[in-house]
């Protein structure tokens, strides 16, 4: 074997990130020292990125099937059946570590992985979703960070030509040194033309096909699979670039060489590129793979097959086509000018075998490294646990106004509108857009159908970080809800986990708190999880982010026509309040906003009420009894009605009763699961209470809108009056204030 | 009237024009592969938007050499009608079938938004079955879009009535407050002289259906598709 | 034969991108700074017989598409070695 | 005092602009064309005593905003006309 490369040894192993454990597995099963560019493939293949080391025991937890999964985890995305013969696939991924070293290319990138990830499975694009966490916004480098990651994500998205329509920006200063840039992307193909990332047919040609390799991205994978520290700086070359024209010409050459029935399999070369399709596609398929690096187009000189193998240049594929028809394979590619090289064949005896010209460089059993160790390491709830719980928010004082509270509450960075960012992005090309972003999920017909998909992503770290098992089952229940307001039926879900460092105890037994929660929430309100990404590690010098669960969930509409969105549409209509009374200031935006406070309980979640509150809801859309529904989420109700007012091209007025009585704070800002707001049309409203009757889910009226202000009551006291133009000015100028 | 739809290599409005032309106008339509030179068969070619080649260079560049482009010379001084929208009116300036440049927005960001163009010239094929000082309400979605032509020229457009759109507010008002881009003159969409190649910056076929917020772009098919009818007739339907 | 290729806006072109780095860097206490612009640099590598030839064909390449004369000027150097010398990494 | 900056990726990092241009160049026949890269250049006109003060503080903004250390180099060249000389029009 290739005599410059070094020599292994246990210590070299620890270097490219191995335990001692590990590396005595690899020996033993070898029967000898692994090569150097062997050990790449394990430490690749075996960092926690790619193999989920810490995170498989618990993962199985998740409920993954359902009538309509076409496909559960473990492909490049998951798909659902959503009738007329159509499947939606979807998944969300992380792109945090590189977004924080390289904001624009590192979201840029991100965006470009997650694409490819759909249109792998044989689906195009229809929409993206991004999901970010920032720290304080008043601080100069996080505004760098909000603008390389924006623009970022707006270049590659806009450029590739897919719409993005919707996601969050939240911000909390656990995020300050370590971003979160979640992308979500969904994806629509025949239900019968799905595609998986497969390696059969022993003697099949194995085709490299998109940019050429070049040293970047090495160890991209391992890099995600460490914390930042002082040295965060010393790993920079590592950075990728993104090509979304390329992509666009993948795009379309995989869709067009997919239709001729040419292509047996084909994987997205993502973390770990080359190492980690030649061994996961065979390993799915129980077959091996011959493949010879000397044949792998490169943009550099002297690549060794070390980086050839580990290399993550973007904008690559490997795909397995059927013997016989590579010319075809060929043409169409050639066609939209890429390169397509047949690197290899599809072989028996399950191994991977890469050589460089004549020589072997590596030669292991296939299933091996596919099969990382699994870890069950120790856990424990954080030492102050309980005392952050103990705390009482009603303990703090009042605020002095009422209305002066409401308005920083609007204006403040999180709740405040994201147009700044989402106008940087294409909303619309596909022509499918019926609900653009602001609303509380996006809604995307099917053409050639009656039907729409909506699509929604959430997870409130603050909640998750006070109880991760209900703030994650809420995360759930609020992104399904988002679904269900706007007249979608939730029917598949992903995730995103974002957390800190899985070695230490209290990370660990948030992570699998987290999943039960999100385990129980899906199982009632009977989703699927069909994908998903964990991403650990995310801390700077020991200072983990607040453990951030994202979740996507994606709903079908019946009816394109009959959906609804978050704004008032005009005057005296009567406004409803569905879902139970009890709402809490623990963990909420307000305590924050207000008092800088993280601590308190959470609101109780009932998820059978939940359950009962969304079919209320949706049943309302569908019935055409509601004007607008929106759900009440950071800032509790009051934030809720102010949105409703605020949020659509005209302000709409409204005064409502918030409580009885009790202290207003908790009253206006509290927040709570399974609470929706409907707008009625006064000529409705039987119809409305007659079909809520039946739902049996708690529910009263509240207000009415109209006029041009905001007036919020609780008992008979008016603690809010104020004009919606004011409220209107910090809601619009609140996030673009600290951009400018 | 047969319509073809251009496509480049990163071209992306390419399909929603086709979808416009034959599901919502129910009018006959094929795709151009940008290496075809045959346009006998069409009466009006459409440059979509997008990112041709990644627009990596100056935004239309490349693609202005391309040979589509080349034979749309020919088939514009035969008197082919030609529309080009977002990167096809980038196109077109870079191939000079239309006068003046496209520049980086001049808020240095992309944006993708609802506007307002008042209509200034309605003696053009795609723009005849309108008023003048209509306003019509349309989106764009460019980081390039910042129209730039020097003063002798920009004369000349004038006294040819060459421009056609300007941003504008809701009510027809040429604001600089409604211009998206910092545009000259808040120019959103121009016209070549004999009036049979029009290239604006915004997405009329976004604005096509009630579903998608809006039929005011149909109106400069509707427009063109009268033009074919001698006396205009189509106004009357 | 290597050629280097400036292209900037031409004169009276408001370089917006250039006003917003001077700003920037404003922002950041360099006062001194009194005019900035941005451009792009091309440099091509390119077999030509003699560096008149090389330059001709470089010429002939910012014609047909490396800039856009209604925006922007360019100027041709000739330079003996294209990698960045005394680059800062 | 005008310095120019010239700032490139550093070698190594796909330059997709420059990929794109030189396939764009070679289907317009430039045959010839072996190899093109895009960069930047920044002109700056500065006031400072000496040309060693001006050429340290341009560097300082290249450090500080100008370039971007994760993926870009940059030279610094003393010119003493920035007017662009020669310049085709
Ligand atoms: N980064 C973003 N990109 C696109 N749209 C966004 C982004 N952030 C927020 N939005 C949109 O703004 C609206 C409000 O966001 P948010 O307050 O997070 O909603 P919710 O409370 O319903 O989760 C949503 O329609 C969302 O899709
Ligand atoms: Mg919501």
């Amino acid at each position: 074997m290739t005599g410059a490369e070094p020599k292994v040894t246990l210590d070299l192993a620890r270097e490219t990130g191995l335990t001692a454990d590990e590396y005595d597995r690899i020996t033993s099963r070898l029967g000898r020292e692994p090569t150097w560019t062997e050990l790449g493939l394990f430490s690749a293949l075996w960092s926690e990125h790619c193999a989920y080391k810490h995170s498989r025991v618990f993962l199985g937890r998740l409920p993954t099937a359902g009538a309509r999964v076409l496909q559960g985890p473990g492909e490049n995305a998951g798909a659902i059946d959503i009738g007329d013969g159509w499947a939606v696939v979807f998944k969300m991924e992380s792109h945090n570590h590189p977004s924080f070293i390289e904001p624009f290319q590192g979201a840029a990138t991100g965006v470009g992985g997650i694409l490819r990830d759909i249109f792998t499975m044989g689906a195009r694009p229809i929409a993206i979703l991004d999901s970010l966490r920032f720290g304080d916004p008043s601080d100069a480098k996080t505004r760098h960070l909000v603008n390389g990651v924006v623009s970022g994500i707006s270049w590659y998205g806009n450029c590739f030509g897919c719409p993005t329509v919707g996601g969050e920006i939240a911000f909390a200063p656990e995020y300050a040194g370590n971003p979160l840039v979640n992308v979500m992307c969904l994806g629509l193909v025949r239900a019968d033309r799905l595609f998986r990332a497969r390696a059969e047919g022993v003697g099949n040609p194995v085709f490299y096909v998109g940019n050429k390799t070049g040293r970047d991205g090495i160890h991209g994978a391992t890099m995600a699979s460490a914390t930042f520290d002082e040295h965060a700086e010393e790993r920079r070359p590592t950075v990728q670039v993104g090509d979304p024209f390329t992509e666009k010409l993948l795009l379309e050459a995989c869709l067009e060489a997919m239709a001729t029935g040419a292509i047996v399999g084909i994987q997205d070369m993502g973390a770990a590129g080359l190492a980690c399709c030649t061994s996961e596609m065979p390993a799915r398929s129980g077959t091996g793979m011959d493949v010879d690096l000397a044949r792998v187009p490169q943009r550099e000189t002297g690549m060794t097959p070390y980086e050839i193998l580990l290399s993550e240049s973007q904008e690559r594929m490997l795909l397995v086509a059927a013997r016989g028809r590579e010319e075809e394979v060929r043409r169409i590619f050639a066609k939209w000018e890429l390169d397509a090289v047949e690197i290899g064949r599809v072989t028996a005896g399950g191994a991977l075998t890469a050589r460089l010209g004549g020589e072997v460089v590596a030669h292991v059993p296939v299933d091996f490294l596919a099969d990382a160790p699994k870890y069950e390491k120790p856990m424990a709830p954080p030492a102050d646990f309980a005392e952050r719980q103990a705390f009482d928010p009603l303990t703090l004082p009042e605020p002095a106004d009422y209305g002066t509270a409401l308005i920083e509450l609007m204006g403040s960075p999180t709740i405040a509108s994201k147009e700044w960012a989402s106008r940087q992005y294409d909303q619309q090309v596909g022509l499918n857009t019926l609900v653009l972003p602001g609303s509380d999920a996006a809604v995307l017909r099917v053409k050639g159908t009656s039907r729409a998909l909506a699509v929604s992503t959430d997870g409130n770290g603050r909640q998750v970080f006070l109880d991760p098992r209900r703030g994650a089952a809420m995360a759930v229940a609020e992104a399904a809800r988002n679904v269900s307001c706007s007249g979608g039926l939730p029917v598949g879900l992903t995730d995103c986990m974002n957390f800190g460092s899985p070695e230490r105890p209290e990370i660990l037994w948030q992570f699998a708190e987290a999943i039960e929660g999100i385990a129980e929430a899906c199982r009632v309100l009977e989703i699927p999880v069909v994908g998903g990404n964990v991403s650990f590690y995310n801390e700077t010098s020991g200072q983990a982010i607040l453990p951030t669960p994202i979740i996507g969930v994606v709903g079908v509409l019946d009816d394109a026509a009959r959906r609804a969105t978050q704004w008032f549409k005009g005057a005296a209509h009567r406004v409803a309040l569905l879902g139970p009374e009890s709402v809490s200031l623990g963990g909420s935006e307000y305590l924050w906003t207000a008092h800088r406070r993280l601590a308190g309980c959470l609101a109780p979640l009932d998820l059978e009420v939940e359950r009962r509150v969304q079919a209320a809801v949706r049943a309302a859309v569908q019935a055409g009894l509601a004007t607008a529904t929106h759900d009440c989420s950071e800032g509790g109700l009051a934030v809720a009605l102010a949105e409703g007012s605020v949020t659509g091209r005209e302000p709409v007025g409204c005064e409502a009763t918030v409580a009885a009585g009790g202290r207003a704070d908790l009253a206006l800002f509290g927040e709570g699961p399974s609470r929706v707001v409907v707008a009625v049309e006064p000529g409705r409203a039987r119809g409305f209470e007659a079909l809520m009757a039946e739902s049996a889910i708690p529910w009263r009226w509240i207000g009415t809108t109209g006029g041009d202000r905001l007036v919020l009551r609780v008992g008979t006291r008016a603690v809010v009056d104020v004009a919606v133009d004011q409220v209107e000015r910090a809601w619009r100028g609140g996030f673009e204030r600290h951009m400018a | 009237m047969r319509f073809g739809v251009v496509v480049f290599p990163g071209t992306w409005s390419d399909c929603d024009f086709h979808y416009v032309i034959s599901e919502v106008l129910h009018e006959p339509v094929r795709y151009v592969w940008h290496r075809d030179r045959n346009l006998a068969d069409l009466d009006c070619v459409i440059l979509p938007g997008g990112f041709s080649y990644g627009d990596y260079l100056r935004a239309g560049a490349v693609a202005g050499k391309s040979p589509v482009v080349e034979a749309l010379q020919e088939f514009v001084a035969k008197g082919g009608y030609v529309l080009g929208s977002c990167n096809g009116f980038q196109i077109l300036c870079e191939a000079r079938l239309l006068p003046g440049a496209l520049m980086r927005n001049e808020c240095l960001q992309y944006r993708c938004q609802p506007t307002h163009l008042a209509v200034e010239n309605v003696e053009t094929a795609f723009t005849r079955g309108l008023r003048l000082g209509q306003v019509l309400t349309m989106p764009i979605s460019h980081g390039e879009g910042k129209y730039h032509a020097d003063p002798e020229p920009l004369r000349e457009m004038k006294e040819r009535n060459q421009i056609v759109f300007r941003y504008a507010e809701a009510d027809g008002r040429v604001t600089r407050a409604a211009n998206p881009n910092g545009s000259l003159e808040n120019i959103a969409g121009i016209v070549n002289p004999a009036g049979n190649v029009l290239g604006l910056m915004p997405h009329p076929e976004r604005a096509a259906e009630a579903a998608m917020g809006g039929t005011d772009g149909l109106l400069l098919f509707q427009s063109l598709l009268g033009s074919l009818v001698e006396d205009g007739s189509f106004l009357k339907r | 034969m290597r050629v280097r290729v400036l292209v900037r806006l031409k004169p009276g072109i408001l370089d917006v991108q250039g006003a917003a780095v001077k700003r920037a860097l404003a922002g950041l206490g360099f006062a001194e700074l009194t005019d900035l612009r941005v451009g792009k640099v091309i440099e091509v590598e390119l077999d030509a017989s003699t560096p008149e030839r090389a330059r001709e064909r470089v010429g002939e390449m910012c014609r047909q598409l490396l800039a856009n004369p209604i925006l922007e000027d360019y100027t041709l150097e000739m330079v003996d070695d294209l990698a960045p010398r005394g680059a800062v990494r």
